[in-house]
């Protein structure tokens, strides 16, 4: 978004500026990404994203597979939330076919989430640190805590990463035995560690002079753009789809939606921590209340599902923001149109608008701020 | 004989220093990753002790690319431009203990001299790659080392002042002996002292292009700035010639303030100075691994501030803190003096440059629904 | 001690016309430097160390970086020229350093001050060149150290080009 | 929230000259959506999401779908008359509806929390390019989803400030998520060949 007259100044001035490419090969870019950047010295004037370098087809593949056939391809969209992503999947589907869920099998749902949101921020905090060049130090902590995490998502689905958890109508497996004894004792650790991060990274006064007022976005523009999950509370935005749709059983948790004031990347970054609070609160209840029963609806149809023509539209919060699906059947077998509405993507809108005017430097912080992955970006 | 004597401290000195280079980058690596919670290189011998061994191996075999566009000349002088300096400078340092290979009289002006060649070869290394990430490391290099060295000699000066030399030498010999019987005289057990010292260490950083300084080569932001195009050989000089600044800028750093080869305690005299000058050294080649493991990067706008706003003015009180303590006689009327003036500018420079700065207090709001 | 006074210089001859001959702009600044390095050895062959080795400091570590640092920032594209080593104007060149070394030396040599032997220079110490500059010449150190300062206003005056409060009103109106 | 009977009148009232019609959807979600025709679609979008008791700010999904051309086999009923007796058959009769494109935009309402209202528009055909007007001066948010679909169903968007393919490199000509769309052969060449290729 261009006006003709900054193309004006920025021809006028080209003799001092300085193209440059980032990505995608940089090492920041969190991924292939790239953005083509127009600097003035040390300040950013125009920045291009470039988009695509990860697209596979994800929809075009969908809509040629079967419905529970897709299950396992939306692991790969944000690789590091597979399970968020099966959710809103199922979500979708079931929606679409009108499937109702047992109860053990939606507060699995919830722990299951929660947990990837949990290990979700716990690798942003590191990688952002990682942009503002603090050589792994918090990556590696962040890992340490993630892995238990994801230790936690193997016992239970066999897959570390790519869990293909959930179906239509429930989930495929139940928890094993001490399960639950092991995700308490995870989440009881948890909130020690977070003190510690929160101790040493809060108040650093570099990463304060690296974060505050860097990338601001106001709240109107970030609703206008789009922009959805913590990136858009930072703004001071009360929506968190958790509470707006209250899907799955999220109502009959209390928990709060932390709100930032500013919306710079300080306040992105905070926005993370205290939201692991609000999930550590939302996990301890939903470990403690988590229902006997079934964990499929054993009426609902997985494979060879037809759902009735119509389309659907099913949302939740995901770690990065609010992921849709939206779903047309024509009666088969396989999705008429099936769509992802990636956060990664849509978050990037204001990237350009965040960063000119900013250092180069702090092009990589409001990247890394905004916690994307190019798996969701490009599809 | 003479020559023979001169040729075998050479030889001390610059084994030292290699075997130091390959031990510090094996520590640098050990100790980044106990602090970061893992275990770091332990593969190639006991405890991964051969690491430095094999990494050289590795660096002489392996191919050495030079960009089709790049000035090859050019490329190929950079490294060299880098690490020959930096080996002349370990000639003044004042090991003592008839270590000490040449007692210039101009010792520190040959310290500063010798080693702003350096910012050529960063700036020829950057230019001769043809790559914009090399330019622009090259940039940030040379005006974060023009801009440092400002507050670096003014610093240095201090010392100067009130030994009255500019012999290295000469400021060890004059931090001799021990106050009280038991406390030495180093010059960072004063007030300018030990604000000289940590200026020193921090604008050393900066001159070395270490963490939280480490602008020019940010990996995140500029690949690997000046050193983007190198590989093999020549990349191994540069990181040579890295490591040969931090060790020569904790050399000075130990010189001017910590007492050169002096001994903490004068129990403890029987020590030679030198094996003192190498404990107090490897000390501060471990604090500046320490802290690179801990701090993030700053940006290059506050890194000037910082530097012109923050470091210059306060090395300029330093040199009228250390006029003072000088003329009062060093009692409790020096520290009284002396240390008011620098803790008041330093709480007034603290206010000027955090007065640009976001506030620090934030508040965030838990919503219910 | 000739033989080394001769090799320096030759390094001085040949960087100095190196810097005015060659066409790349960047080999120019670089043989300056080279140059103002060769100098500051000559200063110390004579036993003038600490002019030397301020020769060097300065010269080499300020004024040859400085003059990098504003081909890098002023001619980024310029710096790589193909064609000849050596500019089209050489001989112009040559021809005006031809015409000052004449003049200088047709200034030296009328002053007198090569006929007969050189004395070698007293020793000097540090001593006694801190004690000069602030006895016998403290009037013009006093005065070099005015010049400095309001040649650093200057500058600052002249970088700071846009005014603080503008940009920040600009940057507000974007929001 | 308002139910999609009162947005229409509504729009209607705002914007006098607008098409504007329900969509009924019949699976279980009833996710019932409104299609506004192409002219006054901007109009509709910025009355939408500016009007206070309705106030869709927020534009979360945007994307294509296309339809074939399709045989419906429609059963009309024909009077005919047997053996003296007039009766009522039905017949099936084929009738070829033509294919078009669709774009939907799934609006929400941040400040009211409500949502979601459906919004759809058409184009008349399937051809290479169709154009329908771009709704990014209104919602920021389709910018980069309005290029999506633009480089997967090949849908021009007039008025999108910045109207380029967003995930297939410049130089790719089809528009790979329509349903005709079919991946060349293999033995054609794919783009990294073309660049390696010395230029002529």
């Amino acid at each position: 978004m261009t006006s003709t007259e900054e193309v004006e100044s920025i021809s006028e001035k080209s003799e001092r500026l300085l193209n440059i490419s980032m990505g995608p090969q940089h090492p920041s870019t969190h991924g292939v990404f790239r953005m083509k950047a127009v600097l003035d010295g040390e300040t950013v004037v125009k920045l291009t994203p470039v988009f695509g370098y990860l697209h596979r087809n994800h929809e075009k593949l969908a809509e040629r597979t079967s419905y529970l056939g897709n299950m396992p391809y939306t692991d790969r969209l944000d690789y590091f939330c597979s399970l968020t992503n099966n959710w809103a999947y199922a979500l979708s589907v079931e929606r679409l076919a009108g499937i109702e869920v047992p109860e053990r099998a939606e507060y699995l749902r919830v722990i299951t989430a929660e947990l990837t949101r949990l290990q979700n921020h716990l690798a942003f905090l590191g990688f952002l640190l990682n942009d503002m060049g603090v050589w792994a130090t918090v990556l590696i902590y962040g890992f340490r805590e993630r892995e238990k995490i994801l230790d936690l998502f193997e016992s239970l689905t066999g897959a570390r990463m790519m869990c293909n958890y959930m179906r239509f109508g429930g989930c495929r497996c139940d928890v094993p035995d001490g399960w639950v004894e092991e995700a308490k004792r995870i989440t009881d650790e948890l909130p020690g560690v977070l003190d510690e991060l929160e101790q040493l990274l809060t108040d650093n006064e570099i990463v304060v002079a690296r974060t505050q007022g860097v990338g601001t976005v106001p709240g109107r523009k970030a609703i206008n753009a789009g922009l959805t999950g913590p990136v858009l509370r930072a703004s001071g935005v009360n929506y968190d789809v958790r509470k707006v749709d209250s899907y799955g059983v999220y109502d009959r948790f209390d928990f709060s939606v932390p709100l930032g004031s500013v919306g710079d990347c300080y306040d992105r970054f905070m926005l993370r921590l205290l939201e692991m609070r609000q999930s550590l609160n939302i996990l301890k209840a939903a470990l403690n209340e988590l229902p006997s029963g079934p964990i499929i609806n054993p009426k609902a149809k997985n494979r060879n599902l037809r759902p009735p023509a119509g389309e659907a539209y099913g949302r939740i919060e995901s770690p990065k923001g609010e992921l849709g699906f939206y779903l047309v059947s024509d009666k088969s077998g396989t999705p008429y149109r099936y769509r992802v509405r990636p956060p990664s993507l849509v978050n990037l809108t204001l990237l350009e608008d965040m960063c000119v005017g900013q250092k180069v430097a702090d092009v990589v912080v409001i990247l890394g701020s905004i916690d994307i992955i190019l798996g969701e970006v490009d599809r | 004989m003479w020559l023979v004597i001169i040729q075998l401290k050479i030889g001390i000195i610059l084994t030292f220093f290699s075997l130091l280079f390959a031990v510090a980058s094996l520590a640098e690596r050990k100790i980044l990753a106990r602090i970061q919670n893992r275990r770091g290189p332990n593969r190639v011998g006991p405890c991964g002790l051969f690491q430095p061994i094999a990494d050289g191996i590795k660096m002489l075999i392996k191919e050495d690319v030079v960009p089709r566009k790049a000035d090859r000349a050019l490329h190929f002088l950079a490294p060299i431009v880098m690490v020959a300096p930096m080996v002349l400078l370990f000639g003044i340092l004042p090991y003592g203990g008839g270590l000490t290979l040449v007692d210039l009289e101009v010792g520190l002006l040959f310290f500063f001299a010798v080693s702003s060649v350096s910012e050529l070869a960063v700036f020829m290394a950057g230019w001769s790659s043809a790559n914009k990430y090399s330019v622009f490391g090259a940039m940030r290099a040379i005006a974060q080392m023009v801009s440092y060295e400002v507050p670096l000699v003014l610093v240095a000066i201090t010392p100067v002042m009130v030994a009255g030399s500019l012999s290295l030498v000469h400021m060890v010999e004059d931090q001799a002996g021990y106050a009280i019987g038991v406390i030495p005289n180093w010059f960072v057990l004063t007030p300018w002292g030990i604000v000289g010292f940590l200026l020193l260490f921090v604008t050393s950083l900066a001159e070395a292009n270490r963490t939280p300084f480490d602008l020019p080569e940010g990996e995140s932001e500029l690949v690997a700035g000046h050193l983007t195009e190198y590989s093999g050989f020549k990349y191994a000089l540069f990181f040579m010639g890295e490591y040969f600044g931090i060790f020569a800028g904790s050399g000075l750093a130990v010189a001017l303030f910590l007492g050169g080869g002096g001994a903490p305690l004068p129990l403890l005299q029987w020590i030679p100075p030198y094996l003192w000058f190498f404990v107090k050294l490897v000390v501060l080649v471990g604090i500046v691994i320490w802290v690179r493991a801990s701090l993030p990067r700053m940006r290059i706008d506050q890194l000037m501030d910082l530097c012109w706003k923050g470091l210059v003015p306060l090395a300029f009180v330093n040199l009228i803190a250390a006029a003072i303590w000088h003329y009062s006689g060093g009692g409790w009327q020096g520290w009284i003096l002396a240390g008011g003036l620098l803790v008041g500018a330093y709480l007034m420079l603290n206010r000027v440059v955090l007065r640009s700065r976001c506030s620090w207090e934030r508040k965030y709001y838990l919503a219910k629904s | 001690m000739n033989v080394v006074l001769f090799i320096i210089a030759a390094l001085i001859l040949v960087g100095a016309l190196a810097t005015v001959c060659v066409r790349n702009l960047v080999y120019c600044a670089l043989s300056l430097a080279a140059t103002f390095a060769a100098l500051g050895m000559l200063y110390l062959a004579l036993g003038a160390e600490f002019i030397g080795w301020v020769q060097i400091l300065v010269y080499v570590g300020a004024v040859a970086v400085l003059i990098v640092f504003v081909i890098l920032l002023t001619a980024p594209d310029r710096m790589r020229s193909v064609g000849p080593l050596f500019s089209r104007s050489r001989i112009l060149g040559v021809g005006v350093s031809l015409g000052v070394f004449g003049t200088i030396a047709y200034a030296v040599h009328k002053s007198g001050s090569l006929k007969g032997s050189l004395s070698m220079p007293a020793e000097t110490d540090m001593q006694s060149i801190g004690e000069e500059l602030l006895s016998s010449y403290l009037v013009p150190l006093e005065a070099t150290g005015v010049l400095l300062t309001v040649a650093l206003i200057g500058a600052v005056l002249f970088a700071r080009e846009e005014p603080v409060e503008g940009s920040e009103e600009s940057q507000e109106s974007k929001d | 929230m308002l139910d999609l009977e009162t947005i229409i009148k509504r729009v209607q009232e705002a914007v006098p000259s607008c098409r504007i019609e329900l969509v009924s959807n019949e699976s279980h979600s009833g996710h019932h959506s409104l299609l506004v025709d192409d002219g006054h679609a901007v109009e509709v979008a910025r009355f939408l999401r500016d009007a206070p008791d309705i106030c869709l700010d927020y534009a979360s999904n945007v994307t294509g779908i296309d339809w074939l051309n399709s045989t419906v086999k429609e059963k009309v009923p024909v009077t005919e008359t047997v053996e003296g007796e007039e009766k009522v058959n039905e017949k099936t009769v084929e009738k070829t509806v033509p294919g078009y494109l669709e774009v939907v935009y799934h609006l929400y309402s941040m400040r009211l929390k409500q949502g979601p209202v459906i919004l759809r528009m058409r184009t008349g055909n399937r051809d290479p390019d169709v154009h329908l007007p771009s709704l990014t001066p209104v919602y920021r948010s389709a910018e980069l989803q309005e290029r999506e679909v633009y480089d997967l169903f090949g849908i021009v968007f007039d008025g999108h400030p910045d109207m380029r393919r967003l995930l297939m490199w410049e130089e790719f000509e089809d528009h790979p998520m329509r349903k005709d769309y079919f991946p060349p052969e293999e033995s054609d060449e794919s783009p990294i060949d073309e660049q390696a290729r010395p230029k002529q």
